[in-house]
């Protein structure tokens, strides 16, 4: 069955490794911050300035001084530091933060990612996502495996204006975790009962399958 | 030291001087950090044609989304915009003109506008729209785009407190863009919380020397929340 | 939090992975603010072939000129180099290279290093020695030349105060360059007066945000001073 | 009478400007700090990362952490900053220091000075001599007019490697102050009883003299 939400953001939490410095986009990725597992320690970027974001503050907490960078109200864990947008994204661009995860309308088997426009449709601007793909080390995509109408999200080429290229390498899908290399998207791990054939079926890009391709655990 | 006293004691005189067709860098992110009466006093001066440097364009009735309502802004670089349908509606009637510009490049362009360097090469942006017309060269083997500064004839900023010489330092993540947009200003205005006494912000927590300031002016601030979300405690 | 643990305890494994013909990248000006600790332990290993980004190369016997002595350093890239007999000799025989570097340039360089900009143009040393084989580009009218920046295999930084996670402060003007130096090492080891707890210094006063080192370790310092000048009380 | 090197430092500080941020050089340029007109404050940056350098320290307030460009030990004003070495030269490089006053060995018609390099003898380093010419608004060169075997230090062309081009715009010496325009050196003032023909003397390099040259005030 497709994971929800929740099981995507709990299968994103389980690549972090500790020590590292994360950078959560909006909606799942954000979630995983919620799944990390025992043992293991992240430190949160919020790339508005914030280094060590703590959870959401209590009704007394609240602080409009206080945001991260989906203008949420915000907490800093103790050992934060907070500092400008320059310092902020010489972080990012430099290569400092470990892992992005991020949101996506399409991924294709040359690593490139659309996630910030669709023409026709009002643009509301990057933010800072073209340097969050730019800058990273390792950035995991998450987003359904394919559209509501069923059109594939993993394309041979991306049709929609790009965020960045040749920076996407794990896509956490609602059906599958893949990479990509060669040109291609190797098929990883599958959603617990979602079958092999399902996949190829809503994969539009060059897909390569091994023999057995493991059921992710939780 | 009277001539380094930066003070100035009402918003004509914060904001002297600003002209028609002028570019404005303003600090601030989404509503956090941002200089409200500042942005108050250009909307009551009702000065047209600007072209407005920030990373957003504050909201329907609050921020910098208030000098829409009256279309003082003619130009609007930012790295994300999407809060505001005056905006939209203006962006799509084809009075307002956008350059869509990536968050971590607009807050360099503003910082090595202030440091005297014209451009810079990052990686952000090639291969993608940003990157079409700008020159591309390879370091290392990866290719980079070529992006160049912004400075404004005004520069508004938001601090917490300073002191008479304009040195500044900000509160929590109402920092954001604010010091460099302190240092990309011809004219650099500064509103604040608190007007303390020089030696009271030690020299080592200063985050904006007061050298890049020309203005300070005590505000008050109504400080709206965008997305207040809370926890139960 | 433990993965976040920057604390070492000896110099062996502050230093620890450094290689002949590495380049290491060291805070400082002058005498103030070095790692001198951090110094003594590459003196002791005897890694040699060392490309050294610093602003200066200490003094005879002192700071980054003891590794003059047993001949660790084949490249010096520096902004002022006067201070050293050691260094003089070495740079006349041919045994040492010295890329001079204005100041400025030098630590813009080292930021861009650690900003993820591979280059940026400047006007500084247009016309120069400095400017001569640099690409020279036109903006507004004025030339300028681009400056490549400096990414290094070890930095190595003093600061005052650092908690467990990294994150430093400086004290006074033994900031200088240890900011920048920390953010452009691969691994960045930071020297420092005293650990403190996560927490303990403000967030917004941290100066070097635990996100760019990779090691810590407390130092006991000389803290030599090059020009003692006093006036009468 | 040739000025000394004193009397080339007053008439420096008589070009400070109320509420200016003032750069000085090693020598006769740091002397000027201690002739700054009444009624007229200025605010020294030093290069190594002090914006209000202040006097020297007693020797109970030594610190080996506060010293300045020269690496000699100074205090700081009430209201002053300290900063990193990038922030300093962003101000420098940014033209947000009013005024420097720096020494050297030649300056020519066209505006250039050599200050940092004579080949033959070592090479000590131009520190941040390059990015303050190229930086500062106005530029003061103070020197003597020629050097100790009469050759003027005031050319047609500089002979020795530049610091910078096509920027410095006046010269105090121990003879004249003088203002560089249009490819010449144009005399303002001479030094209380020297005379015009003495500065044509020691001047190669194209120079200037209106009918009337004033002596400077002191």
């Amino acid at each position: 069955m497709a994971l929800s939400r929740e099981q995507i953001a709990m299968r994103v939490a389980q690549e972090f490794k500790d020590g590292s410095y994360v950078n959560l986009g909006i909606g799942i990725p954000t979630l995983a911050a919620s799944y990390v597992p025992k043992g293991i320690t992240v430190m949160l970027q919020s790339e508005n300035g914030l280094l060590g974001m703590g959870p959401y503050p209590t009704d007394e907490q609240v602080d409009a001084d206080m945001i991260n960078a989906g203008k949420e109200t915000v907490t800093a864990i103790s050992g934060a530091s907070i500092f400008s947008s320059a310092e902020s994204f010489a972080m990012i661009r430099g290569g400092h933060v470990d892992f992005t995860v991020l949101g996506a309308f399409e991924v294709d088997v040359h690593g490139n990612i659309a996630s910030w426009m669709i023409p026709g449709k009002l643009v509301k601007g990057m933010g800072g996502a073209m340097d969050l793909v730019a800058g990273a080390k390792n950035i995991i995509v998450t987003m359904t495996h394919a559209d509501k109408y069923g059109n594939s999200k993993l394309l041979d080429k991306c049709t929609l204006p790009l965020t960045g290229v040749n920076c996407i390498t794990h896509i956490i899908t609602d059906l599958a975790l893949l990479e990509i290399k060669d040109g291609a998207f190797h098929l990883l791990e599958r959603a617990p009962g979602v079958s092999v054939e399902e996949i190829q079926a809503k994969t539009a890009g060059k897909l390569i399958v091994d023999a057995d391709v493991p059921e992710m655990q939780f | 030291m009277s001539g380094f006293d930066k003070v100035v004691s009402s918003y004509e005189e914060a904001m002297a001087g600003l002209e028609d067709n002028m570019t404005v860098i303003a600090g601030g992110f989404g509503l956090c950090g941002i200089p409200e009466g500042l942005i108050a006093q250009i909307k009551k001066m009702g000065t047209k044609g600007l072209t407005v440097v920030s990373n957003n364009c504050g909201v329907d009735g609050f921020g910098l989304g208030i000098l829409l309502e009256d279309r003082q802004i003619k130009k609007m670089i930012a790295s994300y915009v999407g809060e505001n349908a005056l905006f939209e509606q203006q962006l799509l009637s084809g009075e307002l003109e956008v350059e869509l510009t990536p968050q971590g490049t607009l807050a360099e362009k503003m910082r090595a506008g202030g440091a005297g360097i014209p451009a810079f090469y990052t990686a952000t942006g090639y291969g993608t729209p940003v990157g079409e017309g700008k020159e591309v060269r390879e370091f290392n083997g990866r290719p980079y785009i070529m992006e160049e500064s912004i400075t404004g004839d005004f520069a508004i900023v938001k601090a917490w407190k300073a002191d008479r010489y304009g040195n500044c330092i900000y509160r929590h993540t109402a920092q954001n863009f604010n010091p460099m947009a302190a240092t990309a200003g011809k004219i650099t205005v500064v509103e604040v919380e608190e007007i303390v006494e020089p030696g009271e912000i030690p020299p080592s927590q200063i985050q904006t020397p007061g050298i890049y300031v020309q203005r300070v002016i005590k505000g008050s601030f109504e400080k709206r929340i965008e997305r207040r979300v809370t926890r139960s405690a």
